[in-house]
């Protein structure tokens, strides 16, 4: 209670005292109340974490009726997630936004939606009345849309700010729908209701509203197809908003499914492969988007997509799991999700700090004019280079650990002689690695084209590093990828309480012999990953040691004889992923601009690709456009002639006095052909 | 009491009407405030106690009363503001300040008559007071607002009379003669259906030329949009809730009659429609205040959906306008300031706000989140709770449609909204802006923090208020 | 008697449909209100004398004398050309005048109730859609206002049909009339006769979206 | 662990044993056998030059790259012994190993900021991201038949028996075949002996390596040769003991090389816009495994 008591205070004094501080102030008083909320809640956090359940039982209004606060495992889980990302991202925020110190009221409004962002979050992983949490969900996507319009000076920012403010407002209207649906049953707010309401219903029931909730957070999520504000907002906002908006924000989605899978009694082997299905797609089409952008942090915002849907996979699995009552599958399904949610918050907060490093610096995000910075900003490389091999998933680094667990449950569900079960598996086993290699295409050519080779275009002034400030809180992010890449069976272990809340829908027991055996089997992967990184070490070091005594010598990269190399001989990023490009282009929208090169004496040719979603000219576009056809077909209504406006009541009043009559008529009309 | 306060009023009002001395006019107009104050805390006290024959403070109208004098403080302060920064003469001063109280009072007076008749005759003064308020900038814009205005409502009030006179048949079927609602009420199961239906659909008609509502909502828009912002304020809230008291009374009547369903098929007609006719408009109006004014046919239409779905919906539907009226208040006091930072009220010449005018964009883009029933907005708990009286009554369709509807009014209003706030103005000249002191927007802040507090934890007396509003509806 | 005035007051509806000229509907208007001084007369008879006179006073003061006149100042001062410019062809208006009359009519057998005269409200809500239909296919302002005379004459017809029992309903209509003529005829020759030099509906269109 | 030697010692003649082949067929006597590796360690005994745009990325890529491939190896096991890493899913370790080492070799090719390097190693990435899925879904085949999730278990319970099973074997050799010619840039996907850097696919990529650096990526071409072998020979083991094992791992490595060498001398290499969708083509043949496998498993009946 103290704590609750405490955590609001402290909200309302920072927002208080923000608007009247100067701009150095705002910032320090923004970490320092991110900093103490974070530690208030994270007390609450480890403490369910770690077995005590938190349970509060606020009056609430008239209109809300009581609000239970609870906090069990899962909600712990989460709320750490948050607190980490959101301290990190506060403190590199406070280096990033000093470029912009003129802006004093803009900082203001930025630091305040900053705190409310992440208090609401916490609200949200913590409130179980329906009214409450919608209303903690609402600000969470309003401060987050004010965080993202911070440059609003660029119109593509605004545009992307409403975008996500509409889709937000579709998922909530879907949750509205799906909290209604159960409030009118059971006439309750709390979420106790629902597994009250889907207890008694049918499993069908259970599914249609799971679905519903599931459309709901799947927008948050970012699951295709409702991921069309994703790759927008992303790029807009500043890059510490975007590293917390990839890392936490759209993972509340993700802890809405669990939550509600928690929740609801449904058919969970149909909702369980309808979660699969939706998240192969997710996954494939997330990585096959975000290989051909230019745009680094719009590239970045696709592998989010992509990595919901490795979560998915993982979430599918687990629901499969749990209507199968294959306890091996549902632990190490919701393991792998869960580890998977911790790790992309991780890896993806270090990789839009880094382009927000590198936007500092070379004041552009397109790839196509980057490259050759990994020599003047050595920190910032390397960093971006481990971030990069973590969202491959490759050893010794974390996203290893949470997708080896995936695959563990890929193979674990592969039993039994159900046809359905297998080909989903398949499915997930087609998908899994074709993501993985395309993320690899794809950080291949991002690393590759803005940290390697020569700069594509000349800049102001040289890319400096960036200050210290900014590379701290990465370095911090830096040292759980490794810890998490190295070390899994501690984080294995902090997630049984967590999945025992999964395991324990299908089995009376609290922790599984399985979760024994898969810590054993994931403390070999850390052992082998540091093995991995001592041979390698090794074979460098050996080489090292023999190379010393040789001559080196500095020279040209090899042109094919050419000896002056310039910069525009670099393989560009487009290039690179060229023959990619052809493969993929029939399930992709890319509108190309081409200039050809002709005649005797030619002069400048060029070409340029310009990626568009297919997902979102289909769904969002199209429809839009007939709806707005639709619309405009009415604007006649209000056309300025009073007889017109006179008109409207007589037809009004005609027509709702004579339709019913005429209707009666023409029924007695058929009634007697009828006789006849 | 009532008859001291209508005998004031209207006296003070005369006053104004024939003074051109500004300090005499600050008291007259104070004098106006205290008196209406009183009255309200008054009639609160003497709940349901009925005066004049004709007036009983009832939990309706004693809502909608304190609404109503919450609003009229700060529209008398930023009328001054209003007209001090226009240099006015004394004259068309004195007729607004005259109107502006003639305006209040009969509102009041046809929130708290109990009998249909008397209503009827302070719409009809409304609609003659409200004129002369829109006629304030006397060009021929706005004589053509008030041309239409005056037009439009004179034929709506007829409608409502032919509507009484056939209730008075109806009535005189049940063997009675007493146009009160009370008595209305009373009789209505003995109401002959035939005139009840055709009083139904014509007083319906017209009260929706004050509500706003399809069909008659039109020549309120103009009317919102060429009153001077203040006026338009009283006109989007206050003067709406007429229109809403007028068919909210009758509908009761109805409700206990055979009509009912009958009757809530119109309401429902004319609610979709009314939020249809906004969504087009607020995609396509380029003009803050008619966006405004459109956004009011569109809560106008929720409100009737509420009616219509009934069971926890009355309740939200009568929460809904009283906060709706909060909300449409201090948006439109603020398009008062915005106006007078880029002398203009269309979308193209507007912009940046945020740098002009920190604490009005504030506002702006709180009274923003607020009409569109976004949280913390009293409205998202009230539309929340009219969309489950709606799926509750088993309109699903209607549910779906409607936030189809509202989803896309979200988005035009928030493109307008955000062009206004962020996007830099076109040959908007910066030199010579007028500084608007933080301390202006101050009862726009307040409005809006009511709308908070009692949507989100109302206290007793206000629900029990709804409650006793709405309990002569079916439960 | 009541009848046959009443069957005289339809006539001249189907006559201002065809009506050119704005005097014609200014003699139309005199009519009528005469017309309703006589249905009123004998309808009211047994009501009190005060309200009776009030209604007397009213119909052939007010409505007789009274706004023909004031109408043809208008006129005269604002030099309103004499044509009633309709959308449509006075044929046309003539065929719907009397579909709208038949329609109430066929209506009107949906009434069973004997205490409600059917003919009062046959002719009430003909004048009533009548008098809408004049203001929605004329051309100009002054013909909109008299539209709206022709709907209070509907509206007083219909307020007669339950005069005795309740004659504050009659006087209130009464009310209604003086107030509105007054208003909008007031507005009219003070303000859009010197704004608009020929008044004209197409001038009055700039508010739009 | 002795699988880990016997694949060290097969990388040394592997190579020679391909060229022998090649030399043979085009009617020439050839190198010796131990001639490709003589080459190696020449190289680890030269200088080097670097190119002025690399960074460390460039020097650091071989060494993770060998240590990658060895610790690959590792992870293979022979017959029922197991390799020196050994858990469920190793083999999910193996393919990701592998993954690290062809990133760095990518990000080495783009460090020289040169117009060939960054070609090969865009071929290199996408030829190598469509052949996952093939090995993944054969492993997922065969783990559905033993009910194993790991090398050692997986291979030590496979057993032929019905005519089925063959088949299965027959493809599942096929595939890994293939994928091992993927990975190691061989014909039909890409000849080595090219000499036009826009046609290379590996070769391109390590234009700028010498010195100790071309040494390492070569003999770790070598060690992945072996390495594939060996898991091809795992496939027709089962649980002998191991004076049968060691005999037939050589032989089939043997037949593996020599196979590779007929190959490269009577085929031409496919298009190398055609690529893609060949390799693609071995997932179809991975789940044509699969459905084998419900077969023999009666899932069908």
């Amino acid at each position: 209670m103290a704590i609750i008591a405490a955590f609001i205070v402290v909200i309302l004094l920072a927002v208080a005292l923000i608007p009247w501080m100067n701009v150095l102030w705002k910032g320090v008083i923004t970490v320092a109340a991110v900093c103490v909320l974070a530690l208030l809640s994270s007390i609450i956090a480890a403490g369910a974490l770690s077995g005590n359940h938190f349970e509060q039982l606020f009056r609430g209004s008239a209109i809300t009726g009581p609000i239970p606060v609870r906090v069990d495992a899962l909600s712990g889980f989460f709320m750490l997630i948050i607190n980490f990302t959101f301290i990190t991202g506060a403190f590199y925020g406070l280096q990033y936004m000093k470029a912009y110190r003129k802006q004093s009221t803009d900082i203001s409004l930025h630091g305040i939606s900053f705190i409310l962002a992440q208090a609401s979050l916490l609200a949200i992983c913590v409130l179980q009345n329906s009214i409450a949490f919608l209303i903690a969900w609402e600000i969470m996507a309003l401060s987050s849309f004010i965080l993202i319009i911070f440059e609003h000076g660029k119109r593509e920012t605004i545009k992307a700010g409403i975008n996500f403010l509409i889709q937000s407002h579709i998922c909530i209207m879907l949750l509205t729908l799906a909290f209604i649906w159960v409030a009118m049953k059971k006439d309750s707010y709390d979420f106790r209701a629902i597994t009250l309401f889907t207890a008694s219903g049918s499993l069908l029931t259970g599914v249609a509203l799971f679905l519903c909730f599931f459309m709901g957070f799947a927008i948050k999520a970012g699951f295709v197809p409702f991921h069309t504000w994703l790759p927008y907002a992303h790029p807009a906002a500043p890059a510490h908003i975007s590293g917390i908006m990839s890392g936490v924000i759209i993972k509340i989605g993700i802890y809405g499914i669990l939550r509600m899978l928690l929740l609801i009694r449904c058919d969970y082997l149909l909702v369980g492969y309808i979660i699969l299905f939706v998240a192969v797609i997710t996954g494939i089409y997330g990585v096959m988007l975000a290989i051909v952008q230019h745009n680094l942090k719009r590239l970045l915002a696709y592998h989010s997509i992509e990595n919901i849907g490795i979560i998915g996979i993982g979430i599918g699995l687990g629901c499969i799991g749990i209507g199968k009552e294959n306890n091996v599958l549902t632990f190490l399904g919701f393991a792998g999700a869960l580890l998977h949610t911790l790790n992309h918050s991780l890896f993806k907060s270090l990789l839009f700090y880094g382009a927000g490093n590198v936007y500092q610096s070379a004041h552009t995000m397109d790839i196509e004019k980057l490259g050759g910075l990994g020599k003047r900003m050595p920190h910032s490389s390397v960093l971006f280079l481990v971030a990069s091999l973590a969202i491959c998933g490759l050893p010794p680094f974390n996203g290893f650990v949470s997708e080896f667990l995936i695959y563990k449950g890929v193979f674990s569900g592969l039993q039994g002689s159900d046809k359905l079960l297998l080909s989903g598996i398949v499915g997930a086993l087609f998908g899994l690695p074709l993501i993985g290699g395309l993320a690899m295409l794809c950080f291949t050519k991002a690393y590759g084209t803005v940290f390697l080779g020569r700069a594509r275009h000349a800049p102001d002034q040289l890319p400096r590093e960036a200050g210290a400030g900014k590379l701290i809180p990465m370095y911090a992010v830096l040292l759980l990828i490794i810890g998490i890449g190295l070390f899994p069976q501690i984080f294995i272990t902090a997630l049984d309480r967590p999945l025992a809340l999964f395991t324990g829908i299908n089995s009376t027991a609290g922790l599984l012999p399985e979760a024994g055996s898969a810590g054993n089997t994931i403390s070999q992967v850390g052992t082998w990953a540091l093995l991995f990184l001592l041979l390698a070490g090794l074979v460098f070091w050996i080489r090292k040691k023999i190379t010393a005594l040789k001559p080196v010598t500095p020279g040209n990269t090899w042109g094919c004889g050419y000896t002056g190399p310039v910069e525009k001989m670099q393989y560009t990023a487009s290039s690179f992923i060229r023959s990619y490009r052809k493969l993929a282009e029939p399930l992709l929208l890319i509108h190309k601009k081409k200039k050809e090169i002709k005649e005797v004496f030619p002069g400048d040719g060029g070409q340029e690709t310009h990626p568009y979603d297919k997902a979102e000219a289909w769904l969002i576009d199209y429809p839009l456009q007939r709806l707005k056809g639709f619309f405009n077909r009415f604007t006649f209504l209000q056309n300025g002639n009073l007889q017109f406006y006179i008109l409207y009541g007589v037809v009004f009043i005609t027509l709702v006095l004579i339709v019913p009559l005429v209707a009666d008529y023409l029924l007695s009309l058929v009634k007697f052909l009828n006789k006849l | 009491m009532t008859g001291i306060y209508l005998a004031g009023a209207f006296g003070i009002s005369g006053f104004l009407f024939f003074n051109r001395s500004r300090v005499i006019n600050y008291l007259l107009v104070s004098a106006f405030l205290v008196l209406q104050l009183g009255f309200t805390i008054y009639e609160y006290l003497h709940i349901n106690k009925p005066e004049l024959t004709y007036f009983t403070p009832d939990a309706l109208g004693i809502l909608l009363l304190v609404t109503l004098t919450i609003i009229s403080i700060p529209a008398m302060y930023h009328s001054y503001m209003y007209l001090g920064s226009k240099q006015d003469n004394p004259g068309h001063t004195a007729i607004y300040f005259a109107a502006m109280v003639a305006l209040l009072t009969s509102v009041s007076a046809a929130y708290l008559s109990n009998h249909i008749a008397v209503t009827w005759i302070f719409v009809e003064l409304t609609t003659l007071s409200a004129s002369a308020l829109i006629y304030h900038r006397r060009n021929n814009r706005s004589l053509e607002g008030t041309w239409k205005y005056v037009f439009v409502c004179a034929i709506s009030i007829t409608l409502v009379f032919i509507g009484i006179l056939f209730l008075s048949f109806s009535l005189s079927q049940a063997g009675a003669d007493d146009l009160s609602f009370s008595n209305l009420l009373r009789k209505a199961p003995e109401l002959n259906q035939f005139w009840l239906r055709l009083a139904f659909i014509f007083i319906f008609t017209g009260f929706t030329a004050k509500l706003g509502l399809v069909p008659m909502y039109t020549a309120g828009i103009d009317a919102k949009d060429k009153a001077p912002s203040p006026a338009g304020a009283l006109m989007s809230s206050v003067l709406m809730n007429v229109g809403f008291v007028g068919i909210f009374r009758f509908y009761t009547v109805v409700s206990h009659t055979t009509v009912h369903s009958w009757a809530n098929h119109i309401i429902l007609i004319a609610a979709l429609l009314s939020i249809f006719v906004a969504t087009v408009y607020m995609t396509k109006v380029k003009n803050i205040k008619r966006m405004f004014a459109y956004s009011s046919i569109e809560h106008a239409g929720l409100v009737m959906l509420g009616l219509v779905a009934g069971g926890v919906g009355y309740f939200a539907a009568v929460l809904h306008i009283i906060l709706h009226a909060f909300i449409k208040a201090s948006l439109f006091f603020q398009q008062g300031q915005i106006y007078r930072v880029y002398q203009s009220k269309s979308m193209y010449d507007v912009g940046n706000y945020f740098k002009y005018n920190l604490t009005g964009s504030m506002v702006m883009l709180l009274g923003f989140f607020f009409a569109t029933a976004m949280p913390p907005s009293g409205l998202f708990i009230t539309e929340f709770m009219m969309f489950r009286s709606l799926f509750e009554a088993g309109y699903l369709w209607v549910l779906v449609v409607v936030m189809l509807l509202l989803t896309v009014i979200i988005w035009a209003f928030g493109k307008n909204i955000f062009k206004l706030l962020f996007s830099a103005p076109v040959a908007f000249k910066e030199e010579g802006v007028e500084k608007i002191k933080p301390v202006e927007s101050l009862s726009q802040f307040i409005l809006l923090g009511l709308v908070v507090y009692l949507g989100l934890n109302p206290p007793q007396e206000f629900l029990h208020l709804i409650r006793e509003a709405i309990k002569n509806l079916p439960q | 008697m009541t009848n046959v005035l009443l069957i005289i007051f339809t006539i001249s509806l189907l006559y201002l449909g065809i009506a050119h000229r704005l005097l014609t509907y200014i003699k139309i208007l005199t009519i009528q209100g005469v017309l309703l001084f006589g249905i009123a007369f004998i309808e009211l008879i047994e009501i009190n004398a005060v309200n009776l006179t009030f209604v007397l006073l009213e119909t052939i003061v007010i409505k007789a004398i009274a706004i023909p006149l004031f109408l043809n100042y208008v006129m005269k001062r604002n030099r309103i050309t004499r044509d009633a410019e309709p959308f449509l062809p006075n044929f046309v208006s003539l065929i719907l005048i009397t579909l709208i009359v038949i329609t109430t009519f066929i209506l009107s057998n949906a009434i069973n109730d004997a205490r409600i005269s059917k003919i009062y409200f046959v002719v009430a809500i003909s004048t009533l859609f009548t008098g809408l239909y004049i203001i929605v296919t004329r051309h100009k302002l002054i013909t909109h206002v008299m539209g709206y005379l022709v709907i209070e004459n509907g509206v007083f017809i219909l307020s007669l049909a339950v005069g005795n029992e309740m004659p504050v309903l009659v006087n209130l209509g009464i009310l209604l009339d003086i107030f509105a003529s007054v208003f909008l005829l007031g507005i009219f020759v003070n303000r859009i006769g010197d704004v608009l030099k020929d008044a004209d509906v197409d001038q009055l269109k700039s508010l739009k979206d | 662990m002795i699988s880990f030697i016997l694949i060290i010692l097969t990388s040394l003649f592997f190579s020679g044993i391909i060229i022998r082949t090649k030399s043979r067929t085009s009617g020439r006597k050839g190198p010796g056998l131990f001639q490709p590796v003589k080459d190696i360690i020449r190289l680890f005994k030269k200088g080097a030059v670097y190119s002025k745009t690399t960074s460390f990325i460039f020097q650091a890529a071989p060494s993770i790259y060998y240590a990658s491939i060895l610790m690959a190896i590792m992870v293979i096991p022979l017959g029922e012994y197991r390799g020196i890493i050994s858990f469920e899913g190793d083999f999910v370790f193996f393919a990701y190993l592998l993954g690290v080492g062809k990133f760095f070799m990518i990000l080495a090719a783009l460090d020289t900021g040169s117009s060939f390097e960054g070609m090969g190693a865009s071929r290199e990435a996408l030829f190598s991201m469509f052949a996952e899925p093939a090995f993944f879904i054969l492993m997922g085949s065969f783990a559905l038949l033993t009910g194993h999730t790991s090398f050692q278990e997986i291979f030590a319970s496979l057993h032929f028996g019905s005519y089925i099973s063959y088949i299965l074997g027959v493809l599942a050799t096929l595939v890994l075949a293939m994928i091992a010619m993927v990975e190691n840039s061989r014909m039909p996907f890409d000849d080595p002996k090219t000499h036009l850097e826009l046609t290379m696919v590996h070769e391109v990529m390590i234009l700028d390596n010498s010195g100790f650096d071309l040494g390492l990526i070569l003999h770790a071409t070598n060690l992945k040769f072996g390495m594939y072998g060996a898991l091809i020979a795992n496939l027709f083991m089962g649980s002998f003991p191991l004076y049968l094992t060691i005999p037939i791992f050589l032989g089939i490595q043997l037949l593996f090389a020599v196979s590779i060498g007929l190959l490269e001398s009577f085929t031409a290499r496919f298009r190398m816009n055609h690529n893609a969708q060949y390799i693609l083509a071995l997932s179809s043949v991975s789940l044509l495994i699969f459905l084998g496998v419900l077969l023999m498993l009666g899932q069908f009946s």
